[in-house]
């Protein structure tokens, strides 16, 4: 199922794919085409990660995407910028995050999309719930914000710097 | 009036449900809303920290006045990483 | 014909497929995959472009490829980079480079990426044939380093600043 | 000794040929042999021009020596663009 709205701003609980993305951004105009790949790697803080899956208000979520791809291409003036956003099961390795952005520089597009990725981070409403050896764990809620612990609070196997 | 309020990963897993009922005055604020809330649900969330309130799919400050059938969603932190 | 020498380092006459290179340098480990695609545009300094035409030192290029992938993995930490260039003609809105870079954090994957681009650029032996227009046109060859002009050398239609 | 030289890009349009053979005396630098060979193919770059030497798959200075069997190119500036 698909609950993407529009063609340039996707969010699916089916696989993604790169090219899909970049393609869309694609123009005989530009001479660069950066693309950013999430994936769910196999550690996070010490932890064995099994599994993550994401959970999206995606009404607002969706709006908040298309806002950042307005924000920047105005502000970077780069030709388009094309998001996919993983939610459901992601299995490790797999992509949970795809960001295009294509100009006719560079320069333009290695920052826009970098730019994009951190602000997506902050601002549009996806939770990552990590499914770890022994317990499971909403990243960013339970880390500094909560001293309340649930039963099955992680214990981290190394002692990472920003976890309590 | 009652607003219909949503919840999002750990505050939906905390509050046991999606979506509640909560009844405020008429034109009550964000913050108003969220001490309701709180009573209803008093593990959602230590009292130190704020609760984000998104209203029509947007985050709303805590002074905002809410209107009946305001699209109403509490939002946990959003989840970083790098 | 593919010239290429190793898994890692691809020169060749036919198309660059992107997924290619993104796949070669993806783990379980890493978090970050950025990939820069470098595409023919339609126009450079004002002119109207038909098609580029790329020759290489091979031998060097594919050295230097080397070096500058073995520099960023010990600079930047990252897990792996691939690289892959093609010669001989290359069609408007084709792709003509392809960098991937993993990592486990994005920052790295994005400056990491970003930069063996600019190597790139500066020091294999890998040169460009613009080809517009009425005429053609060794790029940077041409640019600044020759005051005497060929009988096809360029007029451009616009004036930009660092031509002659 | 006779040294076998590469030419390409812009330097094999303007040399018309992709190697050429060049009499340098045994021991010669860069800088003796790139003189020689604007010699044979004036056309090659204005004087003012330095012609960069690659040899052995690397850069050399002008003032490296060289021997027989060098593999030597004449390496016009690279590409650049953004």
């Amino acid at each position: 199922m698909v609950i993407a709205m529009s063609e340039m701003i996707v969010i699916t609980c089916e696989e993604l794919c790169p090219d899909q993305f970049t393609n869309l951004v694609r123009r005989d105009t530009n001479g660069a085409v950066v693309t950013f790949l999430g994936t769910t790697r196999d550690t996070f803080e010490g932890r064995r990660v099994i599994r993550l899956e994401y959970e999206a208000y995606e009404e607002m979520a969706y709006r908040k995407l298309e806002e950042i791809r307005q924000q920047l291409k105005a502000e970077f003036g780069v030709e388009d910028v094309a998001i996919g956003h993983r939610i459901g099961v992601v299995d490790i390795g797999e992509i949970s995050l795809v960001v295009a952005v294509a100009s006719p520089h560079r320069s333009e597009a290695f920052n826009a999309c970098h730019e994009a990725v951190n602000r997506l981070k902050h601002s549009v409403p996806i939770w990552k719930k990590e499914f770890y050896e022994g317990g499971e764990h909403w990243v960013a809620c339970e880390d500094h914000m909560f001293q309340e612990r649930t039963e099955s609070s992680p214990e981290p196997l190394a002692a990472p710097a920003d976890n309590d | 009036m009652e607003l219909s309020v949503r919840f999002f990963a750990l505050y939906r897993e905390r509050a046991g449900c999606s979506v509640a009922s909560v009844a405020v005055p008429e034109g009550a604020t964000v913050a108003e809303l969220v001490a309701s809330v709180r009573a209803l649900y008093p593990r959602l969330a230590p009292p130190d920290v704020q609760i984000v309130v998104a209203v029509n799919e947007e985050y709303a400050d805590p002074e905002t006045s809410l209107h009946a059938n305001d699209e109403i969603c509490l939002i946990p932190p959003v989840s970083g990483g790098d």
